[in-house]
């Protein structure tokens, strides 16, 4: 090996840290292992160890937590036996969470309201026990109920970025269909006042994010 | 096989309709609930859910609904209570709302049914979401992360503390759980068995009058009790009581009478005395 | 990507099988990935591997048990903080943090009233150890007995945002949390000797038993 330059021990100094650590590691904690760099240098750094591996068999993955190596989707058929096996979920189960995150943050009884019927017991707990939800915020209303939204890990478990990548999000918002209050409300406010449903429901939604 | 000689009778042709809504009673233990069911239906109309006709749905779920209890097939209660909503939305749909300013905030059958239209594309939007987020390469399953990160030689140095917040909850609900212990009740159905129709017949033959009445036949429905509305236990009742009443004849008690296939069955209280005069 | 020859696939898939497995490959289990290559191929991918990470973060390396990746061991000293050994934490001590989560500030005394048993004085040390607990204010009760309470690195570590967004009775038991499996808790009980975490309650007995 040629006399290394400290940019080349840089990055193999992330490289090594990103394989060796089971969680994904945001700049933050990267940072660490690279003191003497500025925040733009370990971002540069990231961006060249992911274009090292772009065609390989592993690739560095970016989401909210952090910056993670996986293996290449394209070749889950050929590693179908290093598989983690999973336990099956429920088509309920699939369901709220799926609700939990497009309406996030939501209440238990909002949850309910969307999927038009109660959540069995089990459900709740079920994806708990995945660690892709987590309570957030109670709600400031009488009652004070807790709010349900998905975690770091429901991201990195199913590879999206962040919550805004989620599929089709745009659309549904477009077509009002991100709304979690009850369906007699929503259509109410479109009898009302025609138009002017849309901008109470983003308000609202806006107001959740930022108390989130 | 395929040479049997004994010849069956093949079913009715089913008509599409019936053949349906049988597929959907099959199914029902796969529904998440009346707006599942409801949901599934929308989608048979193949037309875009925002044109749905919410009338000619309420119709079909009502259809559905009579069918199945028709063939006696218990419903849960909150597919009933869609029933009794779709038909009050049905009334509403078809009645001209009375302008008057004294019904106040009462919605309007228009309203009403937009609202529920809602609720389907809503839900139908949550359902296809659900499908493409499962469908996506998934951790652990179609990106799998390192498997045992290997450092060259030394012994780790640190202890990291494995605990999740559902673990918290659980030990949690652990605790709580061994503070009240929670009563198991087994479920019990609402079936008769044999020892309690034995009893009953038994009980009901003994406090009939005896002379004239012996002679009578009396219809085993005579003896069934009376509640119309359990369809399983009326079901059960009349099979433990037949089998009862089988046993009953075989310990010379009473006799039973059926006159064909499907018919009416009787009973009657077996006169020892006389019979054995007749014996002799 | 420009379209992958065979060749490229087939290095692909033995880099990231190295990459997810849980043990070294010998070459037989290799071969398992790549079964239309022959022997000599396999070894020659391999070496192309091996190659291509010279000089890099992370190499392949051959031991007895078969290949693996490893952090290049030049890069030790500034990986030492990953080097961590994952461990549980025993039931009883997770019953005791979780009465002290929704209960603080509370002594050991109470600690032992909700959860029923003794608790060990090894449970508080082995808490107390994970930097989620701390001590408290003394009781101003005869003997001035110390209470135990939360830190914000429990909040930070459970993903919380305050102590009061922990669900309440009715959320755990609307989420089926109060009173799920009950049969499979109860043969657990009765029939697990290994004393496994899982087991509500042979470890804690074990350990409880030490104490008394």
């Amino acid at each position: 090996m040629t006399p290394e330059t400290d940019d080349l021990r840089d990055l193999r100094t992330l490289e090594a840290a990103l394989f060796a650590s089971r969680e994904p590691l945001n700049v933050d904690k990267l940072h660490a292992f690279v003191p003497h760099l500025d925040g733009v240098a370990v971002h540069a750094t990231l961006a060249r160890i992911r274009q090292d591996y772009d065609g390989r068999g592993i690739q560095l993955e970016e989401t909210e937590t952090g910056w993670a190596f996986r293996t290449a989707p394209d070749l889950a058929e050929n590693l179908a036996t290093l598989r983690v096996e999973e336990r099956k979920l429920s088509r309920a189960a699939m369901e709220t969470l799926a609700v939990i995150a497009y309406h996030q943050p939501l209440t238990r009884v909002e949850i309910e309201g969307v999927r038009g019927v109660a959540t069995s017991k089990g459900t709740i707990d079920m994806l708990l026990e995945t660690g892709w939800i987590k309570p957030g915020r109670r709600r400031e209303t009488p009652g004070r109920p807790l709010t349900w939204v998905t975690t770091p890990a429901f991201l990195d478990h199913f590879g999206l970025e962040s919550i805004v990548d989620l599929p089709g999000l745009d659309d549904l918002k477009a077509a009002g269909l991100l709304d979690r209050r009850p369906a007699v409300a929503v259509t109410a406010d479109l009898f009302d006042e025609d138009g002017e449903a849309d901008a109470a429901g983003s308000t609202e939604d806006q107001e959740e994010t930022e108390a989130a | 096989m395929e040479s049997s000689p004994i010849p069956f009778e093949e079913d009715p042709e089913r008509n599409a309709n019936e053949t349906k809504a049988d597929a959907l009673i099959v199914q029902l233990d796969g529904y998440e609930g009346p707006i599942d069911l409801l949901l599934t239906m929308a989608r048979d109309q193949k037309v875009d859910l925002r044109q749905i006709s919410i009338l000619a749905l309420a119709n079909q779920y009502l259809a559905f609904v009579e069918k199945v209890r028709s063939l006696k097939i218990e419903l849960a209660a909150d597919y009933l209570v869609m029933a009794a909503w779709l038909a009050y939305l049905k009334s509403k749909l078809l009645l001209p709302s009375i302008p008057s300013g004294d019904v106040e905030e009462e919605l309007t059958g228009e309203a009403l049914a937009e609202a529920l239209a809602f609720q389907l594309e809503r839900l139908e939007a949550m359902q296809k979401v659900a499908k493409e987020l499962f469908a996506r390469p998934r951790l652990g399953q179609n990106r799998l992360p390192v498997g045992m990160a290997g450092f060259a030689g030394q012994a780790p140095v640190r202890i990291e503390w494995q605990a999740n917040l559902y673990d918290i909850l659980d030990a949690y609900g652990a605790i709580t759980r061994r503070a009240n212990p929670a009563k198991y009740e087994i479920k019990t159905w609402p079936l008769m068995n044999m020892d309690e129709a034995t009893m009953r017949l038994a009980n009901m033959i003994g406090h009939m009058p005896q002379n004239q009445w012996n002679e009578l036949w009396k219809a085993l429905d005579a003896f069934m009790p009376n509640e119309d509305d359990a369809t399983l236990n009326t079901k059960s009742a009349l099979a433990s009581t037949l089998t009862a009443a089988l046993e009953m004849a075989k310990q010379e008690r009473i006799n039973i009478q059926q006159d064909g296939l499907f018919a009416p069955i009787y009973i009657r209280i077996r006169d020892s005395k006389q019979e054995a005069a007749n014996d002799a």
